[in-house]
Order: structure tokens, then C-alpha cells, then sequence
């Protein structure tokens, strides 16, 4: 699924709750979903602050499921990141005006199994996450 | 008084917002009940069949009584 | 909002709950909220099964708001409708071995206030839908 929506700060909650709904097809449970959520809301936040610093841009959300793992991507069309690398480091942030806290990577990197960032300053940002489910196995 | 009742539900339809908050206390229920019955947590599907609607509906629920996702501070400690 | 998604009928479900979700920033009625998801119901599998007679394909789904009203898009690329006149009747279907009502289009006409089919042979349908959410006066 594809999803394209305005970078306005009411849409967070609106992608983060229709790709957990999305993820829900592989029967996750209420704390696996929470984990979708919370990272895809870090991801969103960070494309409406720090890609388009509040103005008006479109979010590119998309996620598709193989096997037991969901796909997860969240695109930008910002100013993109010049450091990756220090990006990702726990506590950095560009905005500490904003009290950013610096940990939005590190939350996403922690509630799931795989994270890209693909980032080039003036174009945008991609990050790709992906999340293994782990079927319920004591059923039946 | 049922004519008050009647007078009140007419003219004060059900919010949808009101009944997403109602299905996601109740999905939180079965929640509590399926984890104690069979000694792990459910999984969405499971608390959707309980409730006889579509797992969607209990993701969308359950997020209008989540509480804005917090950063940082509840998740480290 | 845009949101593709592959014509597969399990999607069905996600498209509803989805865009019952975006429209639901209006605060509708529970009443109200059940009309668009049978109206998008309805357009969804006529997309999947005449649109694309269950054969694979993409199916273009987008919804805004302007002032008290959300207007909901549906859209398909597949094999389109001959005569739309004939098609919005109730109960004709061209599918009677697969037991349709016919009344798929009757249905969205009462449901939503405004429909408008545009169809063409060999490239496709697209069904905009429109409903007014009356605001709630009782409650502040
Ligand atoms: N989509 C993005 N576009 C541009 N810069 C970004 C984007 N996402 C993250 N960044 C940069 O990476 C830094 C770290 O992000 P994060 O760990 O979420 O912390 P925070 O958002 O609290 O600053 C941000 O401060 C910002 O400089
Ligand atoms: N997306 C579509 N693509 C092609 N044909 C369509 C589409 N939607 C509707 N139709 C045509 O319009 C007819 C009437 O649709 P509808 O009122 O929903 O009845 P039903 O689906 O029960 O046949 C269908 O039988 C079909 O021939
Ligand atoms: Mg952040
Ligand atoms: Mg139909």
C-alpha cells in the first residue's frame, strides 16, 4: 500500500493508525502494534519538523508485508540530513531549541528488527524499517 | 422517563469518537481476560473475534484512547 | 489523502476502516460514519470485481475535507463502464451468475449526498462521492 498525505502535524496520527491497521494482517499483538506505531510517529515527526521544518510538503508512506515481516517506509522531499551517521546517535539533535530529545532514531532502531536512512541534503529523506511478527505459537 | 431517554438519543446521535472509545475499553477487557486465559498476550485478531469486528476497527479504536505517542521519558526507565 | 492499494478483496476492509478514519475528523454521527463505509464498501468491490473482474491491479483511493464535507474519490484502471445510465439503475447488474443485487450504486446514491461516475471502455472508473457531516449542536 501506498499512502500520500500533507506533512501537517494532525496527520501523524492518521498514518501511524492506518499502517498498524495495515500491519495488523499479520496478527500481531496490541504491544507489537503499539511498536509499529510508535516508530512510524518518530518517523512522521521527524519528515514534518526537521525535512520540511513545518512547511508544506507531502509525506510518502508506504509499507507492504513478505513472510512474517512488514515493510515500512516513510519519504520525505525536504532539506534531507547532512550526517547520517551522527543523525542516528543517541541525544543528537539539530533542534534542541524545539527540546527535541535526540532519541527518535534510537526509539525506531529499538522497536524494530531493521532501519535504513537514505538521506540527500536539498532532495529528502527515506527511512525503510522493517518488523518481523512472530506468529502466536501456543494456539491450537 | 423513557421518553426523555427517547428525546435525548434522538437528538444527541451517538459521536463516533464517543464509540471508538467504547470499543477500545472493551477491547482492553478481552484483552486482560484472553491474557489471562491462555497465559500470553493476544493477538489483535484474536480480541477482533471476541468483539465480532474486523481487526482494523480494534487498531483504529484503540488509538483514539492512546494518549499522544510520548517520546522518550515513558519508554526508558 | 491518497492511498493505493493492489484490487485483492481482503484490502476491502482497510479501505473502509481507513478512510471511516480520515472522515472521522469531522466527529460524525456513528450513523453517518456506517453511510461511508458502506458507500466506500460498495465502490471498492465494484472496482475489484467488475473493474478489474478479480484479475490484479491498483486501486486509487483519496479523500479530503472542505469546510463540513468530505468528498471520497474511488478509482480503478480496469475494463470501465459501458453505459452509466443502465449501470446506476437498481438492480441492474451485468454479473447475475455471481448472485450481484445490482443495487451496489442505489445504495451509494442514498448514502452519500452527491455521486459522480465517470467510466470509459478499456481505461477505467472513477466514483467521487460526497457527504455533509451535520456538526453536533448539543455538545460544545
Ligand atoms: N526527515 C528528516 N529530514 C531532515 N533531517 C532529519 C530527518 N529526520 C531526522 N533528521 C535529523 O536527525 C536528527 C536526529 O533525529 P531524532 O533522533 O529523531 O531526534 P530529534 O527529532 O529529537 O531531533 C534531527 O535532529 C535532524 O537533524
Ligand atoms: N468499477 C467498475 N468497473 C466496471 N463496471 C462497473 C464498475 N462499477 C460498477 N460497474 C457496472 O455497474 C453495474 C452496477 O453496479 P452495482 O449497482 O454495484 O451492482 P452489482 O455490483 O451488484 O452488479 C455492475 O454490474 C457493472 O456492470
Ligand atoms: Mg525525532
Ligand atoms: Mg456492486
Amino acid at each position: 500500500m501506498e499512502l500520500k498525505i500533507p506533512s501537517l502535524s494532525k496527520n501523524e496520527s492518521f498514518a501511524r493508525v492506518t499502517i498498524a491497521s495495515f500491519a495488523s494482517q499479520l496478527d500481531p499483538t496490541v504491544e507489537e502494534i503499539n511498536d509499529i506505531k510508535t516508530a512510524v510517529s518518530e518517523a512522521v515527526t521527524n519528515a514534518i519538523i526537521h525535512g520540511y521544518e513545518n512547511e508544506m510538503g507531502e509525506l510518502y508512506i508506504s509499507a507492504k508485508i513478505t513472510a512474517n515481516t512488514v515493510e515500512i517506509k516513510v519519504k520525505d522531499t525536504g532539506r534531507g540530513i547532512e550526517d547520517v551517521e551522527k543523525a542516528r546517535e543517541p541525544l543528537f539533535t539539530s533542534k534542541p531549541e524545539l527540546e527535541r530529545s535526540g532519541m527518535g532514531f534510537t526509539i525506531i532502531e529499538n522497536f524494530m528488527d531493521e532501519v535504513e536512512i537514505l538521506s540527500k541534503t536539498g532532495s529528502g529523506t527515506q527511512i525503510t524499517m522493517r518488523k518481523k511478527i512472530v506468529p502466536s505459537t501456543t494456539e491450537k | 422517563i423513557g421518553e426523555i431517554r427517547r428525546y435525548l438519543r434522538d437528538n444527541n446521535p451517538i459521536r463516533v469518537s464517543r464509540s471508538l472509545r467504547d470499543i477500545a475499553y472493551k477491547a482492553l477487557q478481552v484483552r486482560d481476560k484472553l491474557t489471562n486465559e491462555n497465559d500470553r498476550e493476544p493477538t489483535v485478531s484474536e480480541i477482533a473475534l471476541e468483539l465480532d469486528i474486523k481487526r482494523e476497527e480494534v487498531v483504529f479504536a484503540l488509538d483514539a484512547i492512546q494518549e499522544p505517542v510520548s517520546l522518550f521519558e515513558p519508554i526508558y526507565h
